[in-house]
């Protein structure tokens, strides 16, 4: 097989797919036809993509928690108390990561543990364990937009149990589930994988059934620049559109500077648009997620308040059409479901409160969204280039090449040449750049910022200020100084 | 001169690809002097227990940052004594358990389990290292 | 007597004092000339003044809670818990609400019923009747910068036994202290009480001890248009200084609006520095202080920290010297200790997190500089007409003539016929400007903004809209729309 | 006309000066067609009585943010009482107690002392209104 971003035939889709649902037992309780009239049923309200698309047109910001638990029962009751307790207005299904690796053994032992010790035993729900049954409990006892949030290379029979049961929005790709989620997993075979969920996606919108799809935004979630999540969100936007998706939702984390995150959130709107377009998709729908800081969080709950409140201003400032929350309890693992709704209303008072204040294109913003495109389209251009005017096979090359490249990615497939510092303001830049295609002009802005920076501290650039910057948050500040 | 240095095994166990830690700690324990043999994320336990029979390592110091470290981590000490390892060090830390849980608990559970140090979240590279330099008697 | 902005004599003031000391038994111990060499021991770490000129040279933003209990050890470990689990940079003394009536009888007894009952009975700190030797035993107690706040329109007695025991920073003015703490106490006799304690202040300064004097920024803390505490402030700081005071921080309260916010911040500094020089004070070390949102909280304290910390940044961006912080407990009343401390440390890392990315004066931002800058000008120099170059008697008939007014307030001596409103950013205007001396074309431009919100929603501007604005924080919005 | 609607007293009582609320109170009170006697803040107990007797008022409205709730609401039904205003009906409402307490305690408190309905913070005056209206069978 040859990668090409081209639309899967009806043939070499249904090819794959009745190997794919032999993987695990509940696979057979699959049918297509029939669940797409079960997603006939679905009310409105309930509709993640259609809920998402009235928030863009009313310029409202909605709440979405990460939650996800062993068991259904568990589960439903978990999601309901952050829909009412947490006023979430989107709702998640964390995957749990035996299910992620596709170790479904493993889950069906660990449920089982689970049920014994009375608490979770896993860090998410398995849903190719509880099947399509299990999926439609769940949706038809939650009031409330679901979407699948993983991070699984291979996420095929998940999606099949998922959608089949109901799910209205599926997070991942090929690129954003791989690199930060895998260590020796080719991005061939997982672009590839990820065109069947696309193209699954597809065939249910050729139903007439809208399913939202986003690519995962924030990547190793750790300083990533903006120009590096946009050009994989971009691309894998790309690739979902060819594969018939109509739903877009692309992401972006938090990087802590005010200005340059407010200009990211506008810099992906764009140029998205523009390169849907240009490429031949100018039907999908197109929204934007911001994710509060994914980083290392300070232990202390109010501190963390601090933080989670500074990503929801961030978001309401910058337009975004959802937030992804964090909880106080983020620097101590998954959070109790009461934390999980003090986040969540923490986030929506705040986006409450700055919702009739959006941040106007200020002469700095307009700087960052200018920098942040041209580096995006030097690396964008490069990947057609190498791909031979193709997306899917130009990004294996260029993260061979490492035109793509993500700081602190655990892939062999990542370069992992570039390496990310702040400036003196506080907004991410590449202390180095590898082998990113920039033009001069762009190597030469982060080497003076960089510089700039350095010379401030007293101290070289050099990986100890990466560090520095890491544990900066957790230790209460934004640029990781050295101590005085 | 390279095979003075002490050998140290270094992994995220399970199921697990948090990266970024494992690249300081690769970083910190290699400028502290020691040669780390740094396994990445998402490694078994025989992968550890192989890759300190190998390189005669004197530590295999274990991550876990999803929450499942309590059914990955269990059965590394016997996997150890199975293979000939009975008295390496067995370090582990991250975020053990799923959910806020009274690290005093935890810290007994995975000491039971044979570890010898356990970590809390939170705990700086740095301490380790003196942790480790103690115990070696360097 | 006359009122006029004049340094006391020698004589008055020391005739006044003679009576004031006899107030209450506890006036005896004050001793001038020892206090003065009491003041000499306070290490510069302990020294308000001091700190603040720090902050300021190095671009800090310093926390400051409020806090203050019935009885001494209390209060002192109180003190400490905020220094050392809140982290606070500068510590509160704040006066229980009998001693700002001066009824110290009923201090005395609630002392008795607070030590029965093994609670405080005071909401806070009944400083007259611990003594020169109690307030001693605090500051002795207690590692940081402590300073009294109250609320107090006769505060005489108060001022000298507080800095006689070795406060270094004191709070009011004759203005900030009546208009909104008192009901009828004339403003002739608080601004010239207030004199009292200025010159008490300007005389230990002679002595060599610098002691910080803060008037009250926020006044009825309830949608105060900055130009109306902002006039107040510049007033006050001119009395003070007239009385020798030589270290003065000017407050403001915030209003949300993140660009009136930065912009009132720099239009203090400016306009107060401004002013001082103009009318002859060029010798006074100015400083700002940015009160966290003083209206309706929240009562969930997820919702309040979200509060707290949207106070916090604005705070840091607006780069004021220190930051007066409020508790998630804020909608229930006064605090524990646990929750004060809460409230400083989501605020310190805020501050720390954003100290690196100051706001920039962009187009927006000066917008709103010059209009506060435009309606403040008109107000003082109505005033200083008023008096006919003197600001102390022409604050007295700015009053009377509704050219000094701020809204919601108690006192019978404020005119009361301004109205604020937000308007559709949830900048506060003024939806009545009442008798403030304004020119046509700020009139102009307020009745555009609050009519723009009010067809934005669908209704006349009216007292209901102000309704809603005091209450739409509490309920989790910034501008008080009508429900939909 | 103006003699028919029913008289309320409206105070914010002892050494506090809160005074917003008070004029919130006092607009939607009037709104709602009460005539409105509004003491404004800083107000002594005999001068609620005092007013009650004067204008024949059908209720006391005290209120209290401050946190000196308990010393100052306390004796105000006594004084009532030995007034000749016995039944006249007795609100309060506001920040009664200093710190953060369990309401259902302060409300028995203040109900003990002999206030007709005890108000905690965050109630909204159109609630206050409607149990005014019913209290007084309007």
């Amino acid at each position: 097989m040859e990668l090409k971003n081209k639309k899967w035939t009806h043939d070499h889709f249904y090819g794959v797919r009745e190997e794919i649902l032999k993987h695990w037992p509940t696979g057979a309780d699959v049918n297509f036809e029939e669940a797409v009239k079960y997603h006939e049923t679905i009310p409105a309200r309930k509709h993640f993509a259609k809920r998402l698309v009235k928030a863009k047109k009313n310029g409202e910001t909605l709440t979405q928690p990460r939650a996800g638990v062993a068991l259904l029962d568990e589960h439903i009751n978990l999601l309901n108390f952050l829909r009412t307790e947490g006023e979430a207005d989107l709702l998640p299904t964390t995957i749990d990561s035996y299910t992620r690796q596709n170790q479904y053994e493993n889950c069906a032992n660990a449920i089982e543990e689970s049920m014994k010790a009375g608490r979770s035993l896993l860090n998410g729900f398995p849903a190719v364990n509880h099947g399509v049954h299990g999926v439609r409990k769940l949706v038809e006892s939650v009031d409330g937009p679901l979407q699948v949030r993983h991070g699984t290379p291979d996420a095929r029979l998940l999606t099949e149990i998922t959608l089949a049961g109901g799910f209205t929005s599926y997070e991942g790709g090929g690129i954003s589930y791989n690199i930060p989620y895998a260590k020796s997993v080719s991005l061939e075979k997982t672009i590839y994988d990820w065109q069947y969920n696309d193209r699954l996606v597809g065939i249910y919108a050729e139903h007439g059934i809208e399913i939202n799809r986003e690519p995962f935004g924030p990547l190793t979630g750790t300083l990533v620049p903006p120009c590096i999540s946009h050009a994989v969100a971009i691309i894998e936007g790309i690739l979902a559109a060819e594969q018939g998706v109509k739903n877009i939702t692309l992401g972006y984390g938090q990087c802590g500077n005010l200005f340059q995150d407010v200009a990211a959130i506008k810099a992906l709107e764009q140029l998205a648009e523009e390169y849907l377009v240009k490429h031949g998709y100018s039907d999908c729908v197109l929204t934007t997620v911001f994710h509060q800081w994914m980083g290392g969080f300070p232990q202390d709950e109010a501190k963390a308040f601090a933080v989670i409140s500074w990503g929801a201003a961030a978001a309401a400032l910058a337009k975004a059409t959802k937030v992804i929350v964090k909880t106080p309890h983020e620097a101590l693992g998954i959070p109790t479901k009461e934390a999980n709704a003090m986040g969540l209303r923490a986030t929506k008072q705040l986006i409450n409160m700055l919702a009739d204040q959006p941040f106007p294109m200020t002469a700095e913003v307009d700087i960052e969204v200018e920098m942040i495109k041209a580096e995006t389209r030097c690396i964008l251009d490069k990947v057609f280039e190498l791909g031979n005017g193709d997306f899917a096979s130009g990004s294996v090359r260029a993260f061979e090449a490492g035109v793509l490249d993500v700081p602190f990615a655990p892939s062999q497939y990542s370069l992992n040449k570039i390496l990310p510092a702040r400036d003196n303001n506080g907004a991410v830049r590449l202390f180095d750049v590898g082998n990113l295609p920039f033009t001069q002009d762009i190597i030469d802005f982060h080497k003076a910022k960089i510089d700039a920076r350095a010379k401030e501290e007293g101290r070289k650039a050099s990986f100890q200020m990466v560090i520095d910057d890491i544990y900066a948050i957790s230790k209460g500040r934004l640029v990781g100084r050295p101590n005085k | 001169m390279e095979n003075n240095k002490v050998k140290v095994i270094l992994g995220v166990i399970g199921a697990d690809c948090h990266a970024v830690g494992n690249k300081i700690l690769n970083y910190a324990f290699t400028s502290a002097g020691f040669e780390v043999v740094n396994l990445g994320v998402l490694v078994p336990q025989e992968e550890f227990v192989n890759a300190a029979i190998e390189t005669d390592a004197k530590a295999i110091l274990v991550a876990s940052l999803y929450g499942h470290g309590e059914i990955d981590c269990r059965g590394l000490r016997e996997r150890c004594r199975e293979s000939g390892l009975g008295d390496i060090l067995l370090y582990v830390g991250g975020n053990l358990v799923v959910g806020k849980t009274d690290f005093t608990e935890v810290h007994k559970k995975f000491i039971e389990m044979g570890y010898d140090r356990v970590y809390e979240p939170g705990i700086l590279p740095d301490q380790v290292v003196i942790d480790l330099k103690n115990d070696l008697g360097l």
